[in-house]
């Protein structure tokens, strides 16, 4: 109550008089004003709180590296936590608050493309620098609002490679089980292109994510004549876990007929908590570098990870833990704390994180490329043991990092 | 119109499911009648009132109101083509005021006035020495004070057919009286009254006409003293205590 | 033909469970006349219930539900003194409206509540035996099995119970006349609240069964909440044998009706619209429910 | 009565004065609060005077919003005329619903009504050629420029022009029947009432206040999602009608409003916030079923159609 008091004073207009003068790191003894940045994304539902959390862990554990190193321009940084539940009302309105409130020099974050979209808009209108984490809908870069930049990938960019892959590995009939948001529906449509190209056989199946038993729906496509080469997931999150269980106890996939492939969500260690024996053969694109490539901020990240928070972290808190260091570097390279200069810094950025070097595209053609991150690593690995972390599993694709070419179990 | 064909009601049948709750039961009335309906429990009183107040559907039969043919219509048409009632157990708007609930009926008349309405409530309310009361709230009334107010409820209808189920059930006796003699002077005064009851001796001494309803059908019909002394009828009523 | 029977196999299985919380639910409306809103939440809460009890205390697996079971009959004896109790005097002037709010609050309250204490990431406890049972072409997990065995077992016990014991037949009693079961001597408050405390065990025992099936997260009982709404009006609002045919007819119709769906791709994203459809058409074809008894309505 | 018009117009100065001295956040979380405070006090009518629980409310919000951002996006109708076609479409389809619930009461209209809420909100997601599906339909706004005070005083001005409608169509015999209507429908009916007529008027007023409100909240926050039809919304409107007071429509605005208003102010709480606000849900509908104004001041925040309570003190 007393920290919303006094915002609702600094929001009345007092902040001159001084009232609010009391730092956020009393402990400390800094010498100037901390830069206060903005962090949005889902902690409660009907967002995607678990994914949500870990992007704030990560966040937090950035920001407190930062400021154990001296900060940026001499000056810490201060993460203004909003939760946007996952839906856009609440967006906006995070994004209003942490910008007129917390005055914040920059937005990043976010895990729902939906919010994403009132984010920016709010962004795009006070000039505020804008960077989503996970975000997958081609459209937010494509509209090309200077302010909005992307380190996650964008459908087009991943499932692109991803359905070419499979093309090339010779599957023939495919089965796509996409969720039913602008996630699944945007990669099962870049998908069910390339395979129309490509000449492979395939069909699209919507799921409900609030539904649990996907078994009729599974035996519906287990039960297609020809039966399915491939079950392919365009489902983000712990939604998938239940698809994998019921698919494997069909005996449908993965299996020596069926292989099964699905996103980052299965990188999460409960998968072998939810899924146990059914998660070993599965084949799972990951945001992320094979360990093998892992540079040392990557080794120390993950540890320092497991360290406070007790479980390993995923792609997508990589993914947060870079953005916060993207938008680090870009204020420093500024030099300055206004959002012209940001972006100004930010087009230009040269940046290394646990996924590699950042950069972002100035390119309009495609519409997406515009401020995207355009060389996130991703791979495609398969599990092969019970309770494997992602990082000990074999790595299928890209051909650089490939560990084998083998997809088990062969038929 | 023939003035023994005020009201008729012609046939009516009602069933529950497989439960036959009226049986072809036809009952017509003249201008000014005061009639008495009594019978065991089930045999179907309630079911016949809600049929001729229009609540209930009947699965055959009809019913004509001064030679108008009302079967089907909603409730609210027969209570505004002038059928009135009140419920066993009194059913009051209960968190609104004792005016509020007099008005109600009176204004749902589109061409009815505000003004017009409460003046009338409060000629009723006096009628039924509950004027103390006007603002109070339905629900602090006692018992017999909410059937007062029904039954003043029914009278802003202005109803050519006043239809009063179990007046007397559950009625303080010096109530009982005080309700007896707001019936007998209504009639008096014109309005044509279908009263249910068990109390056969308060009929007795009210009503000229009985009616008596027995399994669904109507076993007598005739100047209450006869009626009431017919073996059929005793029988019907002991029988059914009997099996009670 | 394999595929459909497969699909109505599994759609008996899951509909026994959705059962298993309908009759619950049934059993809380028929006799405090309540639509408990926050049925879903005493679900979610079992399913946790037995998580903790089988991997902190390490009992067995059935242990665990059993334990679902007594520790959410307590927590719905608790609620209902304390929060329905009212309901029973004169303070309340509107029944059915203040225990869809109460009842609809305590969903918000726990749902919340379950992401502050269970956290966010998803759990699931140990199977009750892993592996599948396989004859010919039909496929069947055992912890499938053992949930819908479970909700034969526990069906069964209840229509046994209200059927057989003095306090069973009191409850009867009390579902069907409030001032009957008065005269004869039967405090109706005293089964409002076993009433309430036993709707509370069943949802969590249905909780418990499914946890390992599904796995457990603060929202899980969101749907299965709306199924058994569903149910509860297929079957009649108040009759448990309704709720057990309700439980079991949603099942197999929405898996046949995955299985039919013209356009396989709209086929499982319209799935729990079936089940809303149904219950549109029949609450507009009975008002109260298919298997309804008929009831002499005077309005 | 008096004393109760005060309050309110103390209350609407209030409101009108508070960008003049707070920040753009609180401008931009009031003209929030204008949505939920028109659902909330809509509801109120809906459900606390007519007795007409409904769960779909929130989906005829949405109707009304997706409807007039389709019909601009299709046809490229100029917006004033899409947001009229909007709420003249919550009005028909509240109408309709009015309609088919009429033999329904209690639980099973609640039941009822949640269902179709789900089957339309399924729709919004499934149908994603024209709605787009979960990503959400971008509308464009009203006003240009960086302020939202636009928004604030359009949809202050629409709460209060609802709320003044409502209060008006209260004050006729209309207030009566209604009231009569839930507190007895088959009294009222042979007290000569038209229920039927009067049960499909209250949803056509409600739902076309709720289609206003939705075609007002699409271009404000700019993107229309099948969220917004989700239980938990339903159940924020209901939480702050409760809170506010049912049976009052200006109790139940102020309600939506300290809801909303105090969500934010405890946002640093998390989680916590929606744990209380389930909390307090229960604790008023158990202590205090008139809301909380009613307990803290009674005399204030009366509806003016109740007098029943002053009639018997």
């Amino acid at each position: 109550m007393d920290k919303g008091r006094r915002d609702f004073v600094r929001g009345a207009g007092l902040v001159g008089l001084g009232v609010a003068a009391s730092g956020p790191f009393p402990s400390r003894a800094w010498a100037a004003e901390p830069i206060p940045l903005g962090w949005v994304g889902p902690l409660s539902p009907p967002g995607n709180y678990s994914g949500g959390q870990e992007m704030k862990w990560a966040v937090q554990l950035k920001a407190d590296e930062i400021n154990k190193a001296g900060g940026i321009l001499d000056r810490p940084i201060e993460v203004f936590y909003e939760d946007t539940k996952g839906q856009p009302a609440e967006g906006s309105a995070a994004a209003v608050r942490l910008i007129t409130q917390n005055h914040v020099a920059a937005l990043f974050g976010e895990f729902h493309s939906s919010v994403a979209l009132a984010e920016i808009d709010v962004a795009h209108k006070y000039g505020v620098p804008w960077i989503g984490t996970d975000v997958w809908a081609d459209q937010i870069t494509a509209l090309h609002y200077p302010e909005v930049f992307r380190v996650s990938p964008a459908n087009s960019l991943i499932y692109l490679k991803v359905a070419n892959w499979i093309a090339d590995r010779g599957f023939k009939h495919v089965a796509i089980l996409a969720e039913n948001s602008d996630f699944g529906q945007g990669g099962a449509k870049v998908v069910a292109d390339i395979y129309k190209q490509r000449g492979v056989d395939h069909n699209v199946v919507t799921v409900e994510l609030n539904q649990q038993d996907f078994t009729p729906a599974l035996l519906r496509l287990m039960n297609a004549s020809p039966r399915p080469d491939l079950l392919e997931m365009v489902v983000a999150g712990q939604a998938q876990y239940q698809i994998v269980k019921q698919a494997c106890q069909l005996g449908f996939a993965p299996t020596a007929k069926t292989a099964m492939i699905g996103s980052s969500g299965l990188l999460q260690k409960e998968v072998w908590e939810v899924d146990g024996e059914c998660a070993k053969n599965l084949l799972v694109v990951d945001v992320a570098m094979p360990k093998a490539h892992w540079n040392d901020q990557a080794r120390a990240f993950v540890e320092n990870f497991q360290k406070r928070y007790g479980r390993a972290p995923t792609g997508v808190a990589m993914e947060a833990y870079d953005t916060l260091g993207v938008l680090a570097a870009g204020i420093a390279k500024a030099g300055s704390t206004d959002g012209k200069a940001i972006i100004k810094a930010l087009e230009s950025i040269h940046y290394t994180g646990v996924h590699g070097s950042y950069s972002f595209s100035d390119k309009t053609d495609p519409p997406w490329a515009y401020h995207q991150f355009m060389d996130v690593p991703f791979m495609v690995i398969q599990y092969t043991e019970m309770n494997q972390t992602p990082e000990a599993a074999a790595i299928l694709f890209p051909k650089d990092w490939a560990t084998t070419d083998k997809i088990l179990p062969e038929k | 119109m023939d003035e023994a064909e005020f009201f008729a009601a012609d046939g009516l049948s009602k069933h529950f499911g497989g439960i036959i709750a009226v049986d072809g039961l036809s009952i017509s009335l003249s201008r000014g009648e005061l009639v008495g309906l009594i019978g065991p429990n089930g045999s179907g009183k309630t079911t016949t009132i809600n049929m001729v107040a229009g609540a209930l559907r009947p699965d055959e039969g009809t019913i004509r109101l001064r030679g108008v043919t009302m079967t089907g219509s909603p409730a609210h048409v027969f209570a505004r083509g002038g059928v009135a009632r009140t419920f066993q157990v009194p059913r009051l708007f209960r968190r609104m005021t004792v005016l509020e609930n007099l008005i109600v009926p009176a204004l749902s008349n589109p061409a009815a006035r505000r003004a017009e309405a409460e003046r009338r409530a409060g000629e009723v309310l006096s009628f039924l020495r509950l004027e103390h009361l006007t603002r109070s709230l339905a629900r602090a009334l006692s018992g017999g004070q909410q059937k007062l107010l029904e039954l003043g409820r029914a009278l802003m209808l202005r109803p050519s057919l006043l239809l009063l189920d179990e007046p007397f059930a559950g009625v303080h006796p010096q109530l009982l009286a005080q309700i007896m003699e707001h019936i007998g002077s209504l009639n008096a005064g014109g309005h044509t009254i279908i009263v249910v009851d068990h109390n056969i001796d308060a009929i007795r001494s009210l009503v000229r006409r009985t009616v008596v309803m027995a399994q669904g059908r109507k076993i007598a019909d005739g100047p209450s003293e006869d009626v009431l002394r017919d073996p059929a009828v005793i029988r019907a009523y002991t029988g059914a205590r009997d099996a009670h | 033909m394999d595929y459909f029977a497969l699909l109505a196999i599994n759609g008996l299985v899951i509909g026994l469970i959705y059962a298993l919380m309908a009759a619950g639910l049934t059993l809380i409306f028929s006799v405090l006349k309540v639509v408990n809103f926050g049925h879903g939440t005493l679900y979610m809460l079992g399913g946790y219930a037995s998580y903790y009890a089988i991997t902190y205390l390490g009992v067995p697996p059935p242990a665990g539900v059993v334990l679902a079971m007594v520790a959410l009959f307590a927590f719905g004896v608790v609620f209902e003194r304390l929060v329905l109790h009212p309901m029973y005097t004169n303070k309340v002037e509107r029944k059915d409206e203040y225990a869809i709010i109460v009842t609809f609050g305590l969903t918000v309250l726990l749902l919340n509540l379950g992401i502050v204490v269970f956290g966010p990431f998803s759990k699931s406890p140990p199977p009750f035996l892993a592996g599948a049972l396989i004859a010919g072409p039909l496929i069947i997990t055992y912890d499938r099995l053992i949930a819908a065995i479970a909700a034969i077992v526990l069906l069964s016990a209840l229509s046994w119970f209200l059927a057989r014991t003095s306090l069973g037949q009191a409850l009867d009693a009390v579902s069907q006349s409030r001032e009957s079961a008065a005269v004869i001597g039967i405090n109706p408050r005293r089964m409002y609240t076993v009433a309430f405390g036993l709707g509370s065990a069943l949802a969590a025992g249905a909780g418990a069964l499914i946890a390992p099936i599904f796995a457990l997260s603060p929202n899980m009982g969101e749907l299965p909440a709306v199924q058994a709404f569903i149910i509860i009006v297929l079957g009649g609002m108040g009759s448990v044998g309704g709720s057990i045919v309700g439980g079991i007819l949603l099942g197999v119709v929405e898996g046949l009706g995955v299985g039919f769906f013209p356009d396989p791709n709209r086929a499982l994203a319209y799935t729990e619209a079936f089940g809303a459809l149904l219950l549109v058409f029949t609450l507009l074809v009975r008002p109260t429910g298919l298997f309804g008894r008929p009831h002499a309505r005077l309005e | 009565m008096t004393r109760s018009h005060a309050v309110q117009a103390v209350l609407l100065i209030a409101a009108l004065a508070l960008p003049a001295w707070a920040g753009p956040y609180w401008v931009h979380v009031g003209a929030i609060a204008w949505y939920y405070a028109l659902l909330a006090s809509s509801w109120a009518l809906l459900a606390g005077y007519a007795g007409q629980f409904s769960f779909a409310h929130v989906a005829f919000a949405a109707l009304g919003g997706y409807a007039s951002a389709l019909l601009s996006l299709h046809f490229g109708i100029p917006p004033g005329i899409g947001v009229v076609a909007g709420i003249v479409l919550a009005m028909v389809a509240g109408a309709l619903i009015g309609w088919l619930v009429l033999r329904l009461t209690g639980p099973y209209l609640a039941l009822f009504t949640l269902a179709l809420s789900e089957i339309f909100r399924l729709m919004l997601v499934a149908e994603q050629q024209l709605t787009r599906g979960s990503l959400g339909l971008q509308v464009p706004g009203w006003f240009g420029g960086e302020s939202d005070r636009p928004y604030y005083y359009f949809g202050l001005s629409l709460l209060v022009a609802a709320l003044l409608l409502m209060a008006g169509l209260l004050r006729t015999r209309v207030g009566l029947f209604l009231r009569a209507i839930r507190d007895d429908e088959g009294a009222a009916r042979a007290a000569g009432v038209n229920t039927t007529l009067y049960k499909i008027l209250v949803f056509v007023v409600t739902s076309g206040l709720a289609g206003l409100a939705g075609t007002y909240y699409g271009p404000f926050v700019g993107i229309l999602t099948p969220s917004m039809v989700i239980l938990p919304e339903m159940g924020l409107v209901i939480a702050m009608a409760v809170i506010g007071g049912i049976e009052s429509l200006p109790g139940a605005a102020v309600g939506a409003v300290i809801v909303y208003g105090l969500s934010e102010l405890t946002r640093e709480y998390g989680q916590w916030r929606f744990v209380l606000l389930g909390l307090a849900l229960i604790l008023v509908q158990r202590f205090a079923q008139n809301g909380i104004f009613a307990v803290l001041e009674r005399p204030l925040l009366r509806p003016p159609a109740v007098e029943a309570e002053r009639g018997r003190g």
